[in-house]
């Protein structure tokens, strides 16, 4: 099958639905002859014009608004919010607004509203340009939050994200946009919802989203040849989280770790973990351990940006000692 | 639409001179016996329907605030009586009287209120969360400024769509000093969408004045910042907020952009359950009301013989039965069912 | 001693560090005349006069950045946002900026800024006017997090938060500010970062904060007449939180539930869970469990509102759920 | 301050227009000659850092990315030759001619640049967030927009403290699209703060001309929306840039609130390093390198007889030495240690 990077597999969908549905246009800032700040919708303008690859002015809160708005008339906005933490300028439209729109007027309104935005650290773009705030959204009720890992899950999800009929915001990661995958030409769909095992294995479950979905592959073919057999699930979606997948993963393992970029301190992962300390509670053989970011600003320096999330040996240290403890200790 | 209407109402003019200026301001205002009784019959609608609900709160008969729209009757009702079918509004915390200019139901407006299943929103919104999207309403809205950008957002789609439907944006004086507000401004005026903004300017956001919170004596010269045009005017004169509106809506409706409306106003009660009016005099509210928006309309039916005091005295009867009957609908309606919690989260 | 209100113990604090340090200065939407939305600052303004309370135009991302920058240069903002929903339009401000400028500045900076926000539900007031966020702040270093329970600690706390020299958020809650509590009329500090024991018990722990304090206490005496003796722990402050004092309580129960009207999905309690399931692993005899928000955005009904987040009778049906839990079964 | 030179810069004018214009304008200027010289050595400070950055970057010398200043020296410089101690600035992602014309050791910035533990920021900041509180640069940023009401605030601490400082605050012409822009202008008026809002405006925020993102021809024209100065001036002109910036510096010193100037000028190099500038044209750039604000001071020096040729050769070469010099101690110092990674989070 055709190889693609994650880039352009997120293109493909943008371009597949542009061309399948008038409703849908882009917004934001630098996206049409810039071709984004990461490049993804490169040539998009060319093909579909001004009027929806729309080049926004420096107005994160005014343009998501306008999505809202636009949403809410039977369009189907796509915002491009040229890094995730200046998301922090638009909350009111997308926590105020759109995730609750539909309840607050009782069912009789929709806002079908795609948020994409890249996160994450690796660059050396320092503490304002690459957090990782996917816990924000998704402790709020109405929203969709979505992290594709893989250039093919990009693609599905980002079609199944812009049909959804509901405000999905996904987190894309600068790292992955190099990443070259196997993907379809023809437009296909990954249920939101649905988590992914990326490798199976049986000593142990580690669950990890967005960027860690590959350290912790490599780390899990580093600890194959050490003997450790590591399960690898990737939830892909936060909301809707995919309990079903997690669960049955941990109870046949016995151990889980839960891992991603983002700060450990109050990030997703407590969520995760939470839930598999609760409802896998007997199967557990060791404690649920996490594996997220420092509590520190990413700092500039590289050799200190690098330290401050989870690396591949990392994941590969904490699976060890982790296999290490025994029930009786 | 490009000149500028100065005017200062730091001191209300007499009800004379009021009266004078309405009917000379407005002898450019064509309408028609049944349009002026609609017009003020809309403002009645209004104008009873906040007593009721202002009843209700003082008898606990509902969980939650509320922000009355006493005083400003004529800026919705001059407005919105020249919007089509499709046109749409974004609204406000102070939102019923746009609602019901809209021509919403009084019974599941009050319901809503009451936290009915029969209201709106089936009582899951509450009195700052009525909207009625196929009706036009896009929603009243609990952030300051936050209806501002959907409201572009809005008219991009009919622009997009290619209809020719215009969507109002009501907000307030403390609105405009907002980001949205900014934001939203130039983008409308870049993408030359059709919406009207208005500013409903009652002098003061919550207990600050206006006046202390800019430093500017009227706040559509800030159109010029986006390049749209501006215009201050009379917003007790429901005919000349028609008048102007009318022009406005013409404009963006036609590929004109967008223009900046301030309609200069007052709120008779507090700003909402809480208030205790230390901020402003009696005496101040008190001259105001001397230019009630409904009170200077009704002079002019009378002085025009549109109506006679009979007339009015019968319409006041069937609006107070009409909001009557609204209360009894609330009162008697259910609540929502406990998987009403559950539900609409998502579509 | 003195019985005063929640309201009027912040009321005493600020009044305390305004007359004690001409450096601190308030700002916020009408907390002058008005004397705020929910009458805390009121008097305050004839005392101090409009200069150091200021009232401020409806502006949240404005002034929080005012804020930051008086901060920066010698002052000691204290900010108040009107409702904690209006946060999402100051959040450049708060995680951007006062969050990161010391790290990003090498140390040689420091935001010794204060945001005062009410938070939660109860109020009738709807979506946008109820939710309880703590967690995001508690997700980003550089901020510390506080929530005061009592009218006692939310005198000391917000003495302590003030004098901090960091940017410290305070959420309050719209139904305490009326409750009353035993107070000194003298200054006191409470350390940020010391949980507070509020009831001892020895059957199991019921970590709760914010409104859920009061309602875990209550529960807790319904419960001892039923013979389940429950400790209860407020940690006040989310950020520093004190393991240390949570930890040794789950050793001694064994048990351990964690309760906040914040949305259960991704709020604190999942990191406080996560925590005692992780650390006190080998000393539960039962899984961890939460007791959070509903996923639905806050409705006006009465009833239905009730319903969205924890009341006293779910903490004592839980709890009495968990007491009957084997580790056998 | 309230007059408004309005100035088209669609087509930049011919050097010889242009040396006319700035003799004829900075007429009224008078500087001594070791300002004049001072004033041409800090650009052309800021001139070969920027290069030597734009190499090390392409060497891959240092992580991270970067926003060089080329071409819009006058305006930093023009700007904080008028300030005294005391005085603050805020700056922006495109900071590096901000802080060096804040007097700032290009030894620290470069080594900063670079992640160095003698930079700045130990290496924790990089090249946006370069900083020097105690010298009065509260600091770059990397939100457009960020640094505004930063300023603002710190306007209100001077203002508070009773101290005559005056805060500058730099931002591009895309920032003013955002809402902080509107907030802080607004708060900086009504509370008639010592600030000076000085907007860059090079034509484009990143791929996006000024042009099509407003619809207006001069941003200083938004100040008429506060009630504030505005004014608009030839930003390549170090003169005049200065004589500007000293009248509302001293405006704002003495209690005349704040000013809005808008500096027109131009950015040479791409916006980042992702940047292939296919939004604009070479002979665009060509045209505007035709008017390049060192070369233009340079001239009025020889004209003036200030400096002769061997003199510029011989400054050329002192601060081309002092860069050398900044890259080899960058190049040399120490990365900060692992520890630091976890320091400076709180105080
Ligand atoms: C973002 C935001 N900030 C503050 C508030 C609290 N608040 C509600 S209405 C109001 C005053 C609004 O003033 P204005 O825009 O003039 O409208 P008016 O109440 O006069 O109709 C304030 C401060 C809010 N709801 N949203
Ligand atoms: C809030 C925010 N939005 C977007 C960006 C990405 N960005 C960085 S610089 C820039 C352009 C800024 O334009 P302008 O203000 O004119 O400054 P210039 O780059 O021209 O100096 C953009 C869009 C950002 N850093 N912050
Ligand atoms: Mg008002
Ligand atoms: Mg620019």
């Amino acid at each position: 099958m055709r190889t693609i990077t994650y880039r352009e597999a997120i293109r493909e969908a943008l371009q597949y639905k542009l061309e399948d549905d008038e409703r849908v246009f882009l917004l934001g800032e630098d996206i049409g002859i810039y071709g984004g700040a990461f490049g993804v919708t490169k040539g998009l303008l060319e093909q579909f014009g001004t009027e929806r690859v729309r080049d926004t002015p420096i107005s994160e809160l005014g343009i998501t608004g306008v999505a809202v708005g636009a949403a809410l008339t039977g369009m189907r906005p796509i915002v491009d919010i040229q890094f995730s933490d200046f998301l922090t300028l638009a909350l009111d439209q997308i926590v105020n607004q759109a995730a609750k729109i539909r309840y607050m007027f009782g069912g009789k309104a929709s806002v079908p509203l795609v948020v994409r935005t890249p996160s994450g650290s690796g660059t050396g773009a320092a503490a304002q340009h690459s957090q990782s705030l996917e816990a924000w959204l998704a402790h709020i009720p109405g929203l969709k939050v979505v992290q594709p890992a893989t250039a093919y899950d990009a693609k599905g999800l980002m079609i199944a994200a812009i049909e959804d009929g509901n405000p999905v915001i996904i987190y894309e990661h600068k790292l992955l946009y190099d990443k070259t995958g196997t993907v379809p030409g023809q437009p296909y769909r990954i249920p939101l919802g649905k988590a992914d095992i990326k490798r199976q294995g049986t000593d142990i479950t580690v669950v990890a989203t967005g960027i860690l979905v590959q350290r912790a592959l490599q780390a899990a073919h580093i600890l194959a040849q050490k003997g450790i057999s590591v399960e690898v699930i990737d939830p892909r979606t936060l909301v809707p989280f995919d309990e079903a997948t997690v669960l049955e993963s941990v109870r046949k393992t016995g151990r889980a770790l839960v891992t991603h970029e983002a700060v450990e301190r109050a990030g997703y992962g407590a969520e995760i973990a939470s839930i598999i300390a609760d409802k896998a509670f007997h199967a557990l053989q060791a404690p649920v351990k996490r594996l997220g970011g420092k509590a520190v600003p990413i700092p500039n320096n590289k050799r200190l940006e690098r330290k401050a999330v989870p690396q591949v040996e990392d994941v590969v240290t904490i699976v060890e000692k982790m296999m290490n403890f025994s029930i009786t200790t | 639409m490009n000149e500028k209407k100065i005017r200062t109402s730091e001191h209300p003019v007499t009800k004379e001179e009021a009266l004078r200026s309405v009917s000379s301001r407005s002898s450019n205002v064509h309408i028609d016996k049944s349009e002026a009784i609609s017009l003020y019959k809309t403002m009645l609608r209004i104008r009873y329907f906040e007593l009721a609900v202002e009843k209700a709160l003082e008898n606990g008969e509902f969980h939650g605030t509320t922000h009355l729209y006493n005083g400003q009757e004529a800026v919705a009702v001059g407005v919105c009586s020249e919007l089509r079918t499709g046109d749409m509004i974004t609204s406000t915390h102070r939102g019923h009287g746009h609602s019901i200019a809209m021509g919403a139901s009084v019974r599941k407006m009050m319901a809503e209120i009451y936290g009915k299943a029969t209201g709106y929103s089936k009582g899951k919104g509450g009195s700052m969360h009525i909207a009625d999207v196929a009706g036009g309403n896009l929603g009243s809205n609990g952030i300051v400024g936050g209806g501002i950008p959907i409201a572009v957002g809005a008219a991009l789609s009919a622009q997009m769509q290619r209809k020719e439907h215009v969507t109002i944006c009501f907000f307030g004086d403390g609105a405009t000093n907002e980001g949205s507000f900014h934001e939203s401004l130039n983008l409308a005026s870049i993408w030359n969408v059709p919406v009207v903004f208005v500013c409903e300017n009652n002098k003061y956001g919550m207990s600050s004045s206006i006046d202390v919170m800019t430093n500017i004596t009227d706040l559509s010269k800030r159109a010029d910042a986006y390049g749209i045009s501006g215009i201050t005017i009379d917003g007790n004169d429901v005919l000349q907020v028609k008048q102007t509106a009318r022009q406005a809506i013409e404009h963006a409706r036609f590929g004109g952009g967008p223009t900046l409306i301030e309609a200069k106003t007052y709120r008779y009660k507090g700003h909402s359950r809480s208030d205790k009016q230390v901020y402003r005099s009696e005496r101040e509210v008190a001259a105001y009301k001397k230019r009630d928006p409904i009170e200077l309309f009704e002079r002019s039916l009378l002085e025009g013989n549109i109506l006679d005091e009979s007339n009015i005295v019968t319409m006041k009867d069937i609006v107070k039965e009409e909001i009557n009957d609204a209360v009894t609908f609330a009162r008697e309606s259910e609540e929502p069912t406990e998987c009403e919690l559950y539900r609409d989260v998502y579509a």
